[in-house]
């Protein structure tokens, strides 16, 4: 039997799926549609201290093999989400990973801290990439010396570990990845989505209200990997992969390129069963590819 | 509960101008359905689904009728879908249009690709013995459909904004022309709806909303639209698309 | 009538439609398809000091809604291409772009002066975004300083306009942007590819000889569009947009974003037609966006 | 000249193991083409065009005939298409097979895929009067195709790598089997054409190669491959996909 276990810093994985922050909501539609006991883990929508509107309307737009999407972080603050949502979710056999975002070091170091409060959450992403909202953010994703710090602070008071999730929208990736793991990180999250734009021609603007918003989807696998493949080589935390993953082989590319787990994004909203496919297709493809492991297969594509 | 299903094409027509209505099979579907709700389909090459709502239903042949307009390069895909073809859908989403016992006589105004969801109500309502007015706006002569299918309904008044046929104007300005009604629905583009939910600021109504979606189910936060009492929010495709006219702010 | 016309530093547009660097060659293979002289402009394949070969093969992949693409600047070097294919293209009633590049600022200084050599090149396009070369390309595109300087010693030489041709690689585009137009560029072309890489699943290893490649074709015109958008808000050069150009929509869209003109790459191995349907089709979808000029589309699209 | 062409699909068969033979129906190219020149096919949703070498064509039929292997999206889409659909084709690309007017006795050596362009240029061989020998490898029995074909043009020696059918083996294990020839033309997995070259190093002959493209018709430099000359190169899509066994360097 393929063996899809793995093991992260705070996670015992029973598979290397999991849904990506934002895109799964807290869990509650997906469940209607599968038994969440059956994910390797959660990633929740951001939470950040207050509770948040986010942009204005349209969020979303769809571009050739992705979308545009400028939610803005709308999610009912850290205590909501700890009171109401965390323990739906802790119904479930499956690890609970909160996204935690902000708009000063001060509001990650509150959230982080909160969700201590929260023992069924087994570690922190540290969404230092939102390209969605005006302040933080993408300022902490592309700036090596405020990811440090960031990182640092939330690793000084959160008792768990902390996956920082890394910006693409950088000239160098690889000093993002190392001045976070210098600062204290367990693992790295990539890649986020790319800034980017659709301009509508009838009413000649921008179609999002918020202008730019982030681009996801199988358009950007080919960044994603090259991202991870570079970083993997540089770093010794394990990374979470995502990026356009669609598909099991998908997965497979995705470890082969360094990461060691991988979380689905947009597929959800093309088929919301996604992730319960990819977790059943991946021990055949694995063995069509002659794996017999997850552990196997992570890092075997990476050339220096 | 909304289900991921496969159906079969079986009747594809062209009704009007760039207008194309689509009859599916489904079993869960066609029991299942409220007027109202929408599908979420997957059009081939497109990365979003898109919502179209259901204008009617037939239990005994097991079918889901619903009608669009080409709109941009998904639409026209789908329009290129042919009888036999199988579509990938979500459905039935979204809660439906809420009826109150005590309405008798129910005005139904519909705008243009608002009409769809118009007609499957229209049919549950005089099932239900009600009475049903209906106002329906289109863009000219050539874009009219479900004329009869409306007229079978009760009476029923077409406006079209250049007045190639029925009235000319907007279906607001076709409200002077009906009186005596108990609550209204509508559907349509967002300056209609505008317009409309004014005019009768003091009748009962419920409005039917369209935004961009993502997941299409309630968990990506792409379809908010703000409430009424400046506080709180409703996901469109989840608590909607049909909301009580002064729960949220347009 | 619609008019087409554009007039930028040295070039007299008949219409604002070129193919772009790399994706035509020297012209030779499309004028087999069409009368060249219908074209804006043609920017020819990059030009270095000396022949190079390249990297090796496999150079191309396919990815969702893109290409791959690891050529390595494989040319005959700029004295064989101003002996053998500038009089060829100087056939056609067209304007010439030579795209230059180098592996050190010498190399592109010197084939900078050879271009003065050769009247009938109206416009040089500065390649310091090529990804796939180990040395030069890429490190002048993403280090503004770098840029700065390659562009202002180009300028010292050429006779010619100089438009430089940014890299979507970095943090900050409008910083690169802002760079090399106080440096003397007399344009900008934006953007070249993204860097990605694919890895092959039998073979466990990158897919292209080179590992990592630029990516190009439609899955980046959202990239494209939000840098064109926010850099020109913040030069006063023009701007000559590329990045997924399929469809007459898609150049309404650069237009609207801030591109002055638009060329058209990875869409030619579609369609060997495209650039002459493109320019077919412009009036009438102009016309259906309520424009009667190209002219009066330029920024429109910009909201600051 | 490449021509881009919308070409009908008249016939699709499933010949073999995952093996699709369609033969399309287009007046220019069929009057065109010579053995060895390929067809750059575009597919829905692929960025990239698949190149497909001609296996045939029928002049009077105006028909043209390519085999492919499913194997991959590309390859896997194409094998949906059905009769009566159109697909959008640049040919006839590259140049075809050289063809020496004194050699009498030629062998013909094809791999898996690399069958195809073999049997067109049989037949064009066998027109000119010229004795044709072949050797054709696959993996397996059931991935065998065209024997008959081929058996119809002269001696034909068939090899799996399993041995599941014919002799077992690779086709240069075959070559024991055959003698006096006067040149050799090849296609196939890279692999073999270096083992075929290599063997045959003291004959004249021909091989027919693979890279992956961009263009198709040598405008991007995707599909080079260095001369022998340790100087220069050549590009596969337009100087070849035929290449004298001395020319290039596997
Ligand atoms: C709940 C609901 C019910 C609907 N019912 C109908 C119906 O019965 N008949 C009908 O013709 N149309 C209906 N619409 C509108 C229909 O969804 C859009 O016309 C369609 O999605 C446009 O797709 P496109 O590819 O043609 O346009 P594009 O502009 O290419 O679409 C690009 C993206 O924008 C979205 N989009 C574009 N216009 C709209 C819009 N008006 N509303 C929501 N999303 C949009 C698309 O879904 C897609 O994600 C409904 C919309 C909603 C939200
Ligand atoms: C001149 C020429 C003639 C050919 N003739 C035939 C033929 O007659 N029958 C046949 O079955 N196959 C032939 N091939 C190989 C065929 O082109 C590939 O099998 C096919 O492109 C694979 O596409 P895919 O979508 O299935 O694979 P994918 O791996 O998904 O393709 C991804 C990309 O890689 C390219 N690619 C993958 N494998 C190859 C390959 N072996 N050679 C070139 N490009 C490749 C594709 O074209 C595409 O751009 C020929 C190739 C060349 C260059
Ligand atoms: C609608 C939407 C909302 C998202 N919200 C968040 C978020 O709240 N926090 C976060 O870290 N990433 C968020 N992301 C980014 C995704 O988690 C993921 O990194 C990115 O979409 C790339 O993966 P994909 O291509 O599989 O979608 C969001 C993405 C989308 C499409
Ligand atoms: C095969 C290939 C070769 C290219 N070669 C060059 C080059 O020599 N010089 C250059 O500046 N850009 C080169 N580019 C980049 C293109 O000019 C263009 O900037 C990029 O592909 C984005 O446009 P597109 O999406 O329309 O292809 C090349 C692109 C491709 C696909
Ligand atoms: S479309 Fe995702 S919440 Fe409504
Ligand atoms: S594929 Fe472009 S040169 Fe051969």
């Amino acid at each position: 039997m393929t063996d899809l276990r793995i093991e992260l810093p705070g996670l015992q994985l029973k598979n290397p799926i999991m849904p990506a922050s934002g895109c799964f909501g807290f869990g509650r539609e997906y469940s209607n549609f599968y038994d969440l006991s059956k994910l390797g883990a959660i990633i929740m929508k951001a939470a950040t201290g207050t509770k948040r509107y986010g942009n204005n309307t349209p969020r979303v737009a769809e571009t050739s093999s992705g979308m545009l999407n400028a939610i803005g972080l709308q999610n009912p603050g850290v205590e909501k989400i700890i009171a109401s949502e965390v323990p739906f979710l802790s119904n479930f056999d499956t690890s609970i990973i909160a996204n935690i975002a902000g708009s000063s070091i001060e509001e990650y170091v509150a959230v982080a801290a909160a969700f201590n409060e929260a023992p069924q959450v087994a570690a922190l992403e540290l969404n230092i990439s939102c390209p969605n909202v005006k302040e933080g953010g993408i300022q902490f994703g592309t700036d090596p010396l405020m990811a440090a710090e960031v990182t640092a602070m939330v690793k000084r008071v959160s008792d768990l570990p902390v996956y920082v999730k890394l910006s693409p929208n950088v000239s160098n990736i690889v000093e993002m990845a190392k001045a976070v793991e210098k600062a204290g990180a367990d693992g790295l999250s990539m890649i986020n989505t790319l800034t980017g734009m659709q301009i509508n021609l009838k009413s000649r603007k921008p179609l999002l209200a918020n202008k730019t918003g982030g681009l996801s989807g199988q358009a950007i696998k080919p960044v994603a990997i090259r991202m991870i493949h570079d970083v993997s080589q540089h770093v010794s935390i394990p990374i979470i992969g995502m990026g356009g993953v669609t598909s099991a082989e998908d997965v497979l590319e995705f470890l082969l390129a360094g990461a060691s787990a991988v979380a689905v994004g947009t597929a959800n909203f093309q088929n919301p069963f996604v992730c319960s496919e990819l977790i059943d297709e991946l021990p055949s493809i694995l063995d069509k590819y002659g794996f017999s492991s997850v552990s196997d297969v992570i890092g075997k594509g990476v050339i220096v | 509960m909304i289900k991921k299903v496969e159906m079969l094409i079986s009747q594809r027509r062209i009704i009007a101008l760039d207008t194309v209505e689509l009859t599916l099979k489904n079993k869960y579907i066609s029991q299942t359905a409220r007027p109202g709700q929408f599908l979420h389909i997957l059009v081939e090459g497109h990365s979003l689904r898109r919502p179209l709502s259901i204008a009617s239903i037939n239990k005994v042949a097991e079918t889901i009728t619903v009608l669009f307009k080409i709109n941009g390069p998904g639409t026209k895909k789908l329009s290129e879908y042919k009888n036999g073809m199988y579509l990938d859908v979500l459905g039935p989403n979204g809660n439906g249009f809420q009826i109150e016992e005590h309405d008798n006589t129910i005005l139904l105004i519909g705008g243009g690709i608002g009409v769809p969801p118009m007609y499957f109500l229209g049919k549950h309502l005089v099932e239900q013995g009600k009475k049903v007015i209906s106002i329906l706006g289109f863009q000219s002569a050539g874009h009219v459909f479900y004329e009869d299918e409306f007229e079978a309904l009760g009476r029923t008044i077409i406006v079209t904004n250049d007045g190639s046929y029925g009235e000319k104007g907007f279906v607001t300005d076709a409200l002077r022309l009906v009186e005596d009604f108990d609550c209204y629905y509508t559907c349509g583009p967002l300056p209609m709806l505008k317009a409309v939910t004014a005019k009768l600021n003091d009748c009962s109504g419920y409005i039917s909303l369209e935004e961009r979606m993502g997941c299409g189910v309630g968990a990506c936060f792409a379809c908010v639209i703000p409430t009424n009492d400046h506080f709180g929010y409703k996901k469109i495709c989840k608590d909607g698309p049909v909301f009580h006219s002064k729960e949220v702010s347009l």
